[in-house]
């Protein structure tokens, strides 16, 4: 899927939201600009979750577009 | 109830998928399976082949779960699931759905909802060849509409 | 679109009608199959095994009508009915039937409506062996529910 | 099915109902009563019918119960 892994230290728990406008894609927006033009869809360690889901320090975060198994 | 979920690159055997829920799932009466294959074409190209890619553990898991959703909703005796990975080429295998259970309306219903859910939730993403390179496959509105409808 | 029906007192492979299904109809994305197999009870009764019967000629030509129907009804790629007949032990396979569409959802549908016409349609009869001797095995009303929802 | 074979020599064309009239069963019962109590599926040439279908005097002709296969 093209992946790319970031270490993003936290000091405190977040939301996925926030996170999202931590990060930047390749073309200088963020997640959380991208989002509004695309579904990005995001695992928090390993289950599916929303924007309002919290991010521990300790969490594996993932995004991805919509999956097409099957 | 007897449950087997394999990702895996190997094709499969739905004779294979049949005798295993026969032996261990008891005498089901009626048993479903699906199978994918990979298409020859899409949007209008020619696909040569497909790259299968999965978030490996948390594919396994919501494969996992989907199955609970199923023997949530119908008395299943068992549920195989087998998706596979890698490189494959049209008119290969995807994914095998086998589900048996003692009525057959039970495991028609049981069958297309695993594959409606694994079609949306489930963390698989394809790439195919094409005349001009390889894409990867987006997902359609469609497979979205079919897995809602069953949460209504 | 391919079909091919058999009555037979052999068994049938699903792999065989897989790979029958993939030559003779193009690369269909969907397959769906479904067998019914001998339960070893039935009305609290144990079942040792089941006489399976049929009126030649007749039951072969609404077989065909039934995948007509289908036919009509969805675009189908290929379908394929084998019923067994004679005598049958519990966990042996009795009917397949598989269905091979561009998408999952026809055949989903295809495979189960021709189930279910099958049922309440085709001349075939049941004999059971039970504790006490043989009986007839009487048709469900809920069968009969199921084959004219098609219909609504 | 416990078949059994019975050749009707017709005079001129009938309906199923006419037909299920003459049949006696071994307990000397009409077919036409024992349909009251019990379905007798009739198929005309190979073909399902209802008791209002006509049989010609070439006709065959077969009375049976609710089929269960599959």
């Amino acid at each position: 899927m093209g992946q790319s892994e970031l270490e993003i230290l936290l000091e405190a728990p977040t939301t996925v939201a926030a996170l999202k406008s931590m990060i930047k894609l390749p073309n200088g927006e963020t997640l959380n600009a991208a989002s509004r033009t695309q579904t990005i869809m995001t695992a928090v360690d390993q289950e599916m979750v929303d924007d309002s889901a919290m991010v521990s320090v300790t969490s594996e975060v993932a995004f991805f577009p919509p999956v097409t198994g099957g | 109830m007897y449950r087997s979920i394999l990702i895996q690159a190997d094709d499969f055997s739905l004779d294979r998928a049949l005798t295993e829920l026969k032996a261990q799932s008891g005498l089901a009466g009626g048993l479903c399976f699906f199978t994918g294959a990979v298409r020859n074409s899409n949007l209008d190209d020619a696909v040569g082949g497909l790259y299968l890619e999965h978030y490996p553990g948390m594919t396994e898991r919501q494969l996992d779960q989907i199955v609970d959703e199923a023997a949530r909703r119908w008395q299943l005796h068992g549920a195989i699931v087998v998706h596979r990975i890698g490189h494959l080429k049209p008119g290969d295998n995807i994914v095998l759905v086998a589900v048996s259970a003692s009525h057959r309306g039970e495991a028609f219903e049981a069958c297309e909802m695993i594959m409606d859910y694994l079609k949306t939730n489930a963390t698989f993403w394809k790439k195919e060849s094409i005349p001009d390179g390889h894409r990867w496959v987006e997902a359609r509105s469609s497979d979205q509409a079919k897995a809602t409808a069953w949460d209504a």
